[in-house]
């Protein structure tokens, strides 16, 4: 199990570096996708799309899941994956997903 | 501590059994805005108010906070104090800009006819929103001892572990916020 | 009974070799001493499991009582949709005596069976046995979808609002200690008693004023919350003719165990009658006892709560009075309708039904005299 | 911080408790040991069941006959709510996490949990969060102020907004349970990373006893399911408070969201009190079957699957609400699939005592009782599983009888299973067996006395919450012998405290293993010396003490005898220095501060603000404590 005291911290600044320029345009676009009326159709699972990447960019890097136990893995996406069920359930419930 | 049955430090596991947890505190709060959105029996309606360009610089402040929170603690691992001292307070000042932001956003809404008591809108966006900032200036205070301690030269390469937890909890709370923009604002 | 059998303090020295190992229980506990023990502990276990499955059988014979000794038995349907819930519960209910019987002979039989024999060598680990462990994962499933079907089945007929709306509707609204029925077509407001026809279909739409109640008649069919900021509805089609009790089944504050009502399903002739004596305004009193009785009435509290058509009585906050003398029950199911009751009814209510929003209004022996004879004058 | 020195323990006995629990009021307010944190749980949860006892006894004499008036109603409304509250929060946690804290090291060969200051701000915060509910019921029972909660333990919406319940009473059950809560999730966090991470060496998760793998399912379900409540419950405080519009329907809001983020929590809950007891009786059995668990890796993995299925069948509370016939169905066949691990558990445990040789000392007796009187509750949840059944029997006495066989049968059986066991190790004494068995046979009188009849009462049309029914529903004798039964309760107890005076004065000495069981717990002395493990211990396979044998190359811990397979014992004293935690002031500061500001928010924010000001400062003072080797 590499922990990145044991990697040269040079390299891992730019890494970080380049994450946070991904996230930086990823919002620019999720905010472009907002201001432009023909995407609106589409509009929702784009942004969600969008929005795991960048989920999922600041999980793995900055917070280093990647590298890190997969028990630790499984405590997080567990309590996710559980929270993310009740939000649609009751979504479903609440009919929001019946037009 | 003799090592751990699996290696990882039991602090570290424990902060994130607390995000899991946390994961769904956040969730029961999304799922009750989601909910509501759209139910509102009377103004001022959120397309009303909500405005992106400010709420977007915002989240650029915090997305960088948390680019500051990793360089901190890549410093505290060198052992570099000076770099380390920079990057907490940076990533506490951009903390303190969001939560700044929120502050004008919450008193501009006020002033627009929103108050607490107002709608469904007010309510759920409103306590939405301020649990997140609440954690978020919990991040702010707790990045701030450890700027003391750096200070106080109590922050060296063995404290790696400590600053690493912060980072967890404000990475997390940067993580709910990515949610929380694109559901809140750009969802409508 | 012997000393108690304390194993003695330290390590208890035994040669555990694998196989034959020879369990010498603690010294100090003779061999007859532990069987005689052991053997009436068992039978006292078994002496229990009879316990219990007799109060089973003899509760289901108690059960099978004539619906008249429990007027608001979930187990005596007098309608379709309470008939529909009866058959089901009956189903699930034999299908969990079955498991019930396996399971506890099974436990009764292993308890005796395998209770520790002095000198017997240590038992031989069992750690699994597939073929066991997939019977009784199957078994159990397979019964839950004998169940499920016919759930699912019913649920899809009770839940879901049949598509074309029954010849009569009733509108029930649930308040803060009775409740209100009102039929939209045939323009009558009640309270606390409505009336139905026996093997005509009815829709009746759920709705509260205030807080969560739950609409129940047992033997007429399942209940169904009344929510505030929602309508909710159930269907039945009453198959017997006779007073059916219910009451509000959702706890709703301090009167909740005191928020009955009647149903009283007629034939049809009978319910015609009914309808066009709700219809008519209240007859005006002709006696003079009962138009004092009216005075009263008009120049206290009552008038700003209650409704009585054909009179300047048109309050909305306490249940409509226009025909009160024809109803079986008053306080919302609480007390019979008699002159003595009502008596007590406008003397004391806070004490018949505490909590209750109705306030005692001072008032003379005379006048409550005059204001029963003129309220029960309300046919 | 000076090393620890381990003192000698001496001879077994209770003069032996080797300093475990001696020392004055000061030592207990400041301990951090998980043992003595396990015994004031107890005492806690004991107590307070005890006055829950008292609750449902007045509630029963209330409802012996027919429109009796002995209560009114308003008194009524609160006992019950406090019964319902008090049990499941302040009698059946505590209980259930008093057997965590004292068992669970002991099995995985741990010294402390993961984090012992943590773990006494679990408790203290429980405590406090209790014992303010109660003032707030003292007060409304001397007629001070109306601030008794009397909206149900569930506190449905509307009845406990601020239109309908505009007394303290309902901020009183919202802001003790928001304090309980941040206890309970504390704790979850602290039992899950003991499990995962202070196993003793090759101790792998599946040769963990069954008692430590519910605990930690259970840590799970607390991690997952507080959270929806203290948010349902934050809003229903700021919707009496700040006037916000969470569940009033004038504003276009759903008072039926209330109930959907209460049982959200709620059915987890459920599970969160019976799966530990589980834990006892899949521990229980094998021990007095001598015989180990049939389908250890089944028993374990059905567990996991209730928890896990615990959060997919809420709905079931409120079939009657009308959600419509899909969601219904949905919630009825995940429910009904419930039953399925549930009855593996039960088969696993009946194949375990086929072939044994079974003792029936008191713990097998109460363990024996839960596999009979859970069974029974478990085939009347299955009959409202159904939703058109269920639309006949919720909110109705047959629900009354199902969760009091599940919750009294199950999960007080069970933990009475496990105190008769794990006492002997607690406290060095042995508890007498023929007041044991007393004590087990008016218990199971009583329970299907008191209960049984519910189900008649229930379905022949008694609604819950009741104060008192009308003579005309024929329920008397039913009700009547439900009251008897409930008296029976009380004197099912008298033998219980008769063996715990009996041991306290003249308990016979336990030794480390009265009654030869398998797991790591039964290898210290009773009771084990403060730091428990005088050498963490090596695990070879499950069921380490029935399968002594050497792994080439494991050096075991205990020494062997000459010429034989000694019990893994502990050696006197430790080879090398053990660090133990200092006791710490800190976590009862910070949790006396989150009281003081509980208590501000029923009202005065410089009390809140000065709470908040203690909570910082304990925080503070916690986090900058000296530097500990092992402390957290």
């Amino acid at each position: 199990m590499s922990t990145h005291e044991t990697g040269e911290p040079h390299a891992s600044t730019r890494l970080y570096v380049v994450i946070a320029l991904i996230l930086a345009v990823l919002t620019a676009m999720e905010v472009m996708v907002f201001y432009v009326e023909a995407l609106h159709p589409v509009i929702v699972p784009v942004l969600l799309v969008m929005m795991t990447a960048k989920f999922s960019l600041v999980v793995m890097f900055f917070m280093h899941l990647k590298f890190d136990s997969r028990v630790l893995t499984g405590v997080f996406t567990w309590g996710l994956f559980i929270a993310v069920s009740i939000i649609l359930a009751l979504m479903a419930i609440f009919g929001k997903f019946t037009s | 501590m003799d090592a751990s049955a699996t290696g990882i430090p039991n602090r570290k596991l424990g902060m994130w059994t607390f995000i899991g947890s946390e994961c769904m505190l956040f969730g029961t709060l999304i799922a009750t805005y989601l909910i509501y959105r759209g139910r509102n029996l009377v103004g001022p309606y959120p397309d009303e108010l909500l405005n992106i360009p400010f709420i977007t610089v915002t989240t650029f402040v915090l997305l960088m906070s948390s680019l500051m929170m990793v360089l901190a603690l890549s410093a505290v691992e060198r052992g570099d104090r000076a770099k380390s001292m920079v990057f907490l307070s940076l990533t506490a000042l951009f903390g303190l800009i969001f939560l700044g932001g929120q502050f004008f956003e919450f008193s501009h809404f006020v002033r627009e006819g929103l108050p607490l008591s107002r709608n469904l809108f007010s309510s759920t966006f409103f306590v939405l929103t301020g649990t997140h900032g609440g954690h978020v200036a919990v991040g702010v205070v707790w990045l701030g001892t450890l700027l003391v301690r750096a200070a106080g030269g109590k922050l060296d390469r063995s404290h790696a572990e400590t600053v690493e937890i912060a980072g967890l909890y404000w990475h997390f709370v940067d993580v709910v916020w990515i949610v929380l923009f694109t559901l809140i604002y750009l969802l409508q | 009974m012997g000393r108690p059998n304390a194993l003695l303090a330290g390590p208890v020295g035994r040669v555990d070799a694998r196989e034959g190992r020879t369990y010498r229980g603690a010294p100090g506990r003779g061999p007859g001493g532990a069987n005689a023990r052991i053997r009436n502990v068992s039978i006292e276990l078994l002496n229990r499991r009879f316990l219990v499955a007799a109060t089973l059988v003899t509760g289901l014979a108690v059960l099978q009582g004539c619906g008249g000794a429990y007027p608001q038995s979930a187990l005596h349907p007098a309608s379709d949709f309470a008939d529909r819930l009866d058959g089901l519960f009956m189903q699930i209910f034999w299908w969990a005596m079955g498991v019930f019987v396996v399971v506890m002979g099974a436990l009764a039989y292993t308890i005796i069976r395998w209770r520790e024999r002095p000198g017997a060598t240590r038992p031989r680990e069992m750690h699994g046995h597939a073929l066991l462990e997939v019977g009784w994962t199957l078994a159990p499933a397979l019964i839950l979808v004998a169940i499920a079907i016919p759930t699912i089945r019913t649920i899809f007929v009770v839940d879901r609002p049949p598509d074309e709306p029954a010849s009569l509707t009733l509108e029930v609204v649930g308040r803060q200690w009775w409740w209100e029925f009102r039929y939209p077509e045939l323009g009558i407001t009640t309270a606390n008693e409505a009336h139905l026809p026996v093997g005509r279909r009815v829709d009746v739409r759920l709705h509260s004023a205030d807080v969560v109640h739950s609409f129940w008649v047992p033997r007429l069919g399942g209940k169904r919350d009344v929510v505030p900021g929602r309508e909710n509805q159930i269907w039945f089609t009453p198959d017997s003719v006779g007073v059916f009790w219910g009451q509000c089944a959702e706890y709703c504050g301090t009167a909740h165990a005191l928020m009955g009502f009647r149903v009283v399903v007629d034939d049809s002739t009978t319910f015609d009658e009914w309808v066009a004596a709700q219809q008519a305004p209240a007859t005006p009193p002709r006696e003079a006892q009962a138009r004092a009785g009216q005075g009263v009435f008009m120049s206290n509290a009552c008038v700003s709560c209650h409704a009585i058509e054909g009179t300047v009585a048109r309050g909305v906050f306490g249940p409509n009075l226009t025909h009160f003398g024809s109803r079986l029950t008053l306080g919302a199911g609480l007390l019979d309708n008699t002159p003595e009751n009502l008596v007590r009814w406008i003397d004391s209510t806070q004490t018949v039904k505490p909590g209750n929003h109705m306030p005692e209004v001072a008032l003379t022996e005379q006048q409550v005299q005059q204001l029963v004879t003129y309220l029960l004058s309300l046919r | 911080m000076a090393t620890a020195e381990a003192r000698v323990p001496g001879t077994p006995g209770l003069e032996h408790t080797g300093g475990t629990y001696s020392g004055g009021v000061w030592s207990w307010l400041t301990t951090v040991d998980h043992k003595r944190i396990a015994i004031m749980y107890f005492v806690t949860g004991f107590v307070f069941l005890l006055v829950a006892g008292l609750e449902a006894q007045a509630i029963r004499v209330q409802l012996a006959h027919s429109d009796l008036r002995i209560l009114n109603p308003d008194l009524y409304n609160q006992l019950f709510t406090m019964h319902g509250t008090t049990m499941v929060f302040f009698a059946g946690m505590p209980l259930i996490v008093a057997f965590f804290n004292f068992v669970v090291p002991l099995q995985i060969g741990a010294r402390d949990v993961a984090f012992p200051r943590l773990n006494a701000f679990s408790y203290w915060t429980l405590l406090f969060a209790g014992l303010f509910l109660y003032v707030g019921f003292g007060l409304s029972l001397a007629g001070v102020c109306n601030c008794a909660p009397d909206g149900g333990w569930f506190a449905y919406q509307p009845l406990t907004g601020p239109e309908y319940s505009p007394g303290p009473g309902l901020d009183f059950y919202i802001l003790s349970l928001l304090l309980a809560g941040v206890g309970s999730i504390a704790g979850g966090v602290n039992f899950f990373v003991t499990i995962v991470n202070m196993r003793a060496p090759g101790l792998k998760f599946m040769r963990l006893p069954l008692f430590t793998w519910m605990t930690l399912i259970v840590s799970i379900l607390i991690l997952l399911a507080f959270p929806p409540f203290t948010v349902g419950l934050v809003f229903m405080l700021f919707d009496r408070t700040f006037g916000t519009h969470f569940y009033g329907a004038a504003a276009g809001a759903d008072p039926v969201l209330w109930q959907h983020l209460f049982w959200v929590f709620g059915h987890p809950e459920v599970y969160i009190l019976i799966l530990p007891a589980f834990g006892v009786v899949s521990d229980v059995i094998p021990t007095f079957s001598k015989k180990s668990l049939f389908g250890y890796p089944v028993v374990v993995f059905s567990g996991g699957l209730i928890g896990f299925l615990g959060f997919g069948v809420w709905v079931h509370h409120m079939f009657a609400v009308g959600l419509g016939p899909i969601v219904n169905a949905v919630f009825g066949g995940a429910t009904m699939l419930i039953a399925i691990p549930t009855g593996i558990k039960i088969f696993n445990w009946i194949a375990t005592m086929w072939g044994g040789q079974i003792r029936f000392r008191t713990p097998m007796l109460f363990a024996v009782g839960l596999l009979a009187t859970f069974t029974i509750g478990g085939l009347s949840g299955v009959m409202h599983s159904s939703p058109p059944s269920d639309l006949q029997q919720t909110d109705t006495y047959f629900v009354v009888a199902h969760f009091h066989y599940v919750l009294v049968g199950g999960t007080v059986m069970g933990l009475f299973a496990g105190m008769y066991y794990w006492f002997p190790k607690a406290t060095g004494r042995l508890l007498s067996e023929r007041l044991g068995r007393w004590h087990f046979w008016l218990t199971m009188v009583a329970l299907n006395t008191t209960f049984f009849p519910m189900h008649f009462s229930g379905l022949l049309g008694m609604p819950r919450r009741t104060f008192t029914y009308s003579a005309g529903l024929g329920l008397d004798v039913f009700n009547l012998i439900s009251t008897l039964g409930a008296l029976l309760f009380t004197v099912s107890l008298l033998p219980l405290f008769a063996n715990l005076w009996r041991a306290w004065r003249r308990g016979e000495p336990a030794g480390p293993n009265p009654w030869d069981a398998p797991t790591l717990e039964w290898t210290t002395s009773s009771p084990p010396p403060h730091y428990n493990f005088a050498v963490t211990p090596r695990v070879a396979r499950r069921d380490p003490l029935w399968h002594p044998h050497v792994e080439p190359g494991l050096a075991w811990a205990g020494e062997l005898e000459p010429g034989g397979v000694s019990p893994r014992l502990q050696p006197e004293v430790p080879p090398d220095p053990v660090h133990m935690p200092d006791p710490s002031y800190w976590p009862l500061v910070m949790a006396i501060g989150m009281l003081v500001a509980t208590v501000g928010a029923l009202g005065s924010l410089p009390v809140v603000l000065g709470g908040a000001a203690l909570t910082l400062f304990g925080l503070f003072g916690w986090a900058f404590e000296p530097p500990e080797r092992g402390g957290h």
